[in-house]
């Protein structure tokens, strides 16, 4: 039992540690260190674009993008566990990267797998090179949790795909050039087998992009609308119908992206906690009234932490990462916002302040706490992961499905 | 045993939510959200209708009903998340000069805020958690220094009842704040449709409110009362917040059913029911010591507090859940709750000290709980 | 708002005060307030049983038993608010009835609204006055929170009916000399629809009685066993397969048993942190480290007792108790188990002993952590009480029921 | 990065799951429960195995492996509840000696510890909560006195590693518990199948273990590495817990499904999984330290001994739910692994003094958990 790197390991890090070294931004990093958590994922305004396509081409152009794909791709066709290593070296870095993430993470293993050979050649490069941003379209205003339930028409008009309807949640569609779209090509079958996959070019007309404002006042998603949208058939990823197949693996993807754990903010109440005053001198971290949750949550972060690092172990002994790691994002969204609730109640009064000029430890927790709760519904609610665990993991019979083998159509859509 | 409001007590509570049904709906809340600042004509509003000076005396312009009335109303301006200063104005500052101050001072002021011509509001914190032993504020010889923040409803109040030392004692201070010496400076905060504010006292003329020495005693006093007032809004907006997510529950469509079908969205619900139950009869046992000045004041006030405020974020959180998605997006009013949830949650002193309060007043009375 | 008397309420009451203070059984008062809560039903040994119907018979005879019941057939024709206030001056001698309660609160009622009149004159009279216990036997091993779903068989044969199968966590059937049973009539047709209810006498040939043995090392329910029980069809209550109907009404009466509410144990957990050391002098009560359970456990206790308070005043007002109060249970249940755990936590490596001449404040905490998991399964499942809720009070859809409208007999009864 | 058990430790894991799985099944825990008394012949059977010398070095008997292969082979203990005392004479008994010992100490005890010839136990509490303040047991020229209670395994040990004061100073004092002046008395506890007694010394002969002075000190040290094994037992009940809760649920039908299919049981169940899973994570963190020898150790176990105490609590309360009313039945095993839950809870300090020291070292680190 240990921590140490194998010696092919070793020297992998060795040798991304030393080019990351000599060519990071490192302009950047006070930026980039002090953003904090639940916010790094909303520094993309337009300076933030331009470096992060700089440093996602200075990467490619040094054979560092998209590790993990093939070369001829634009990757580097490396193993899982030099990913890994190549994530903790590029330390906050890799924030850069969260504009690419769905479209190298998600998108590109799908055209990959699905995609003509042309497709593939055309696409991915320039998406590894950060030269194209990429979105993902499946979910919509009705179909959430139940994805299936997608009802984004595709009618086939000779070679053309017509759509219409819409998508919602899209991350980066303002800025992105592609983007892969799950449509429903046949209402008349049941709601799993009437799906078709496509990539569609963003700035065909057809398409409309709004963003979506959030309850915590930014906007961090996007609507998207199509109307009359022409898609010639050779964009088509996957048979006619086999779409649910499909978005399998771009969801499958989506798992692969381990390592990248999602904080508890237990780091962050502790260092406040060792920091601040208590009420009667001394820190606050010896007051006893706040013990209990302390360990309670310490307990939480290190589980996490060192199950991420068992995850890695595995990993790293060639096996694929199963759904038992739905338990980072379960605990972490439950525990952070928890923990944002009890840090402003230890503020008194001042715990309603937002300014991080003017509320205690830069109104971190106050940014927690209006962003938590997207945290437990955001990809997969607590609902949702609870209901994977107890059926992947431990084998719990599904839901019952009154809607199975009943044709779309005949779904019922209201009460 | 009657424990429950009456008939005419009910009936002014329906008068409240007809009245906020009509003019304060979520879209008038969300103006002030969105940066309308204080709305002054649902202000006027609310005063005619009497609901600023219901435990008000007659001869000061109120209309001298009692507590039982003001706790219903409260619990409409909670269903209504009101963006009103009836907090400030009514429950803590009215409550304050109708206790402890002399008859100029309630002649003076109280029916100015009876009839909404004047808001009053508390200033007590000083940028931390506030103690006995952390209020710097000075007040000497009439005149107040010193610098209060965040004080609720600072930005828009008239009148401000003040906590400061005097010599080495603990008073309150009555400070009319249209003077000069006096600075005030908006704070951004989780829930702008309540606002705060800096305020600064540069050597401001103020009246001692109550006696020299009891700043502290009268403080507790003052906050046990409005704890009550304060439960109650929070059960109103707990008992919104559970009905919305209710009635999401059995509109949303997934998997080809409701979404209140499945037991984990269910259960989520029933657990709100329980917590918002236990919440509101904790506020009733605070309403009856409150109404009748029982002695167990203390002890029900800060078991209402405490209770309350756990339901209303309770419900609050959990009807976003509910909602999924949309009940993240700006356009849904769940985060309007879940903002004053929280933003309730610390106005009076935040839940460790109203537990801290609870466990002392329960261990000094030393009486078993349960019948 | 008060907790007064009306001037009716207030004459009723001095009237049981005055009868209690004359005749209640005074030298059991220090056995019946030192049971201590989870216990109080474990004390029908031989000697508070003849004590226990003693009690009963005298209240019997001077019109103080079965209040709400009519008095012809042994009651007084109480209001549901007198019988409250009756049980209130009553107090800790209300113990001494744990044995009639399922006879005079299930049993009774349920032969009052389906019996025969020849049946309500010789059974009832003999119950209110503590002659006859009765039990209530619908349970079964495989028909729990699915109690429906019992498989207990009655076939007629002439004038009689054959029954075979068994009956669980059936209480005082050890002790009871008539019970009443729910059986299945017909299993062609949905669950609900073949079910019959029977009155038996329980020393008929054919019944077998052993108790059960509990988690905690107690016997407080028993088996019930049938083998070729004979019953005459006159001893059945409403119609051949109305049996469900009939049960509706036993259960209904199960609720109206209000005001003697569950206890969350927080008193108990007072009383001790009151008492005990700290541990670096002072009360345990003023360890800031345990205030904030505290506070949270004693405004649930509170909530339970003023919930109460309000319920009795919508009783007061003549309105029925409904599915609301199945809060007390699901708070009390999970709350006592709480306190327990962390109650014998401040003991420290003492908190296993349970002996309560050894153990810290007489073992009783110990003793409801051994008791209470059975509290949050008894009567209603946590996970019942939690549709009930749901479903009656907020009126959300039931689960789905994939056995709906399905033969008894078809149901799959394995995996 | 190999933060996982090895081949080789999963196979001597392996070999001990094959033993206990044919030698200690629930059957033969309920005869200890049932008032059977201690198992010596399953006892012996642990001994030839190998499994009490996991850790003592070959010259004193033992396999001379390391802590790793100690806490595989404590999972076990732990999934079979065994009824034995594994963790008074291996975790404490033999560990104090090997740490502290002389040479004398450790030839004589060890191999008898080993061997399964001798039990050993800690005597460290005087019938309240430990602190190091409220020691009153004396050693004083090789002389003990005073009462320890509860004792761990007191009722069957041969050797006692006792906690007293050596003057004003608090010291370890080995007892040879076979003499007279050493008087037991077995006490009822929440789970029988790990004895506990008190102990009374009246002028027993004891020889120092370790440094005069030095008493309270080692006792942390040893019952930190005892946390870690200790955690290793809860992880494994917790585990079997789960497992015994998802297989009545696969099985149990009611509402003509699988009780499994509902979401109520399927979550709870997905909860009592995510504990489990944070609580093995914690307790290999743990298990690191403690092979390692890092200077985490204190940290570690105090995160490994909270985490493992609420996980096994968690699964072994819930395990009972999901039976029903089967599963608070004297026939079924669930309570079994609910008193050893408890008992294991309360073993080594409970979980208020393990949050402390958690909060504490992770203060005095004041370095991030996460990297």
């Amino acid at each position: 039992m240990n921590f140490d790197d194998t010696p092919e390991e070793a020297a992998f890090r060795a040798e991304a540690r030393s080019w990351i070294d000599a060519n990071a931004p490192k302009h950047l990093h006070p930026i980039l260190s002090g953003s904090g958590h639940g916010t790094a994922g909303d520094i993309a305004d337009v300076d933030m674009l331009a470096e992060s396509k700089a440093w996602q081409k200075k990467k490619y152009d040094a054979g560092w993008a998209c590790l993990h794909w093939p070369k001829e791709y634009g990757g580097r066709g490396a193993t899982p566990m030099q990913r890994v290593i190549w994530n903790q070296e590029e330390g906050v870095y890799a924030q850069l990267s969260f504009t690419f993430i769905i479209g190298q993470g998600m998108c590109g293993p799908t055209v990959m797998a699905w995609g003509s050979e042309q497709d593939k050649q055309a696409l991915l490069p320039p998406l590894a090179a950060g030269e194209d941003i990429w979105c993902q379209m499946f979910s919509e205003p009705s179909a959430g949790s139940d994805l299936a339930g997608l009802r984004t028409r595709a009618v086939k008009d000779g070679d053309e795909w017509v759509i219409n309807g819409s998508k919602i949640w899209t991350s980066g569609a303002h800025i992105s050039q592609y983007g892969i779209l799950l449509t429903r090509t046949d209402p008349s079958v049941a709601k799993h087998k009437g799906l078709t996959m496509f990539w569609v070019d963003m700035r065909s007309p057809g398409i409309e992009v709004r963003p979506i404002l959030q309850a915590h006042g930014q906007s961090g998603f996007n609507e998207v609308f199509f109307t009359d949208l022409r898609i010639p058939d050779s964009q088509r990823l996957g048979g006619v119908g086999q779409g649910w197949t499909v978005s399998l693996t771009t969801l499958m993807n989506e798992r692969l992206s381990i390592g990248s754990g999602m904080s508890t903010g237990f780091e962050t109440l502790l260092d406040y906690a060792v920091r601040a005053p208590g009420r009667d001198g001394g820190r606050l971290v010896d007051d006893p009234a706040i013990r209990s949750r302390l360990a309670d949550w310490a307990t939480k972060a290190s589980g996490l932490k060192y199950t991420s690092m068992r995850a890695l172990t595995a990993l790293s002994k060639g096996q694929e990462p199963g759904p038992e790691n739905s338990i980072g994002k379960l605990v972490a969204g439950a525990t952070s916002q928890e923990i944002a609730t009890f840090a402003i109640d230890l503020q008194g009064e001042t715990g309603v302040l937002t300014d991080p000029a003017q509320a205690a430890h830069a109104a971190r927790f106050q940014a927690t706490l209006m962003r938590s709760p997207a945290t437990r519904i955001e990809g997969g609610t607590d609902e949702i992961l609870r209901n994977i665990i107890a059926e992947r993991v431990l084998g719990l019979p599904g839901d019952v499905r009154v809607d199975k083998d009943v044709p779309f159509e005949k779904i019922p859509t209201r009460a | 045993m009657q424990f429950d409001f009456n008939e005419q007590q009910n009936e002014f509570r329906q008068e409240a939510r007809r009245f906020l049904t009509a003019e304060c709906s979520t879209d008038r809340v969300r103006k002030a959200l969105e940066g309308g600042g204080f709305d002054r004509s649902l202000w006027q509003g609310v005063a005619e209708m009497g609901f600023l000076g219901i435990a008000i005396p007659e001869e000061h312009g109120g209309l001298g009903l009692g507590y039982l009335e003001l706790c219903a109303v409260a619990e409409e301006f909670g269903r209504a998340i009101a963006p009103l200063p009836i907090l400030s104005s009514v429950y803590l500052a009215a409550e304050a000069i109708k206790s402890f101050g002399t008859a100029e001072q309630q002649s003076e002021w109280l029916p100015k805020i009876a009839a909404g011509a004047a808001i009053g509001c508390l200033a007590s914190s000083e940028g931390e958690r506030l103690t006995e032993r952390n209020v710097r504020a000075t007040f000497n010889n009439g005149a107040l220094s010193g610098t209060k923040a965040p004080v609720l409803d600072g930005d828009i109040a008239d009148v401000a009842i003040v906590l400061a030392k005097e010599g080495d004692a603990l008073s309150l201070v009555l400070v009319d704040l249209s003077q000069e010496g006096v600075t005030r400076q908006s704070l951004d905060t989780i829930d702008p449709t309540r606002g705060q504010a800096t305020l600064t006292f540069d050597n401001a003329a103020g009246e001692r409110l109550g006696e020299r020495g009891e700043g502290w005693a009268n403080l507790q006093t003052l906050l046990d009362r409005a704890a009550v007032l304060v439960a109650f809004e929070q059960i109103g907006g707990a008992d919104r917040a559970l009905e919305m997510g209710r009635d999401y529950a059995l509109e949303r469509m997934a998997f080809g059913r409701q979404i209140g079908s499945f037991q984990a969205i269910k259960h989520m619900l029933a657990d709100m029911y329980v917590s918002a139950t236990l919440a509101r009869s904790n506020a009733y046992y605070g309403a009856w010591a409150l109404s009748t000045g029982a002695a167990e004041l203390p002890r029900a006030a800060a078991t209402a507090r405490v209770s309350a405020t756990n339901a209303f974020r309770h419900c609050a959180k959990n009807n976003i859940q509910v909602h999924g998605g949309m009940g993240f997006t700006w356009q849904m009013d769940c985060h309007l709750f879940y903002r004053r949830a929280n933003q309730l949650a610390l106005a009076l002193g935040s839940l460790p000290d109203w537990e801290e309060k609870l466990v002392n007043r329960l261990a000094a009375a030393n009486e078993p709980l349960a019948a």
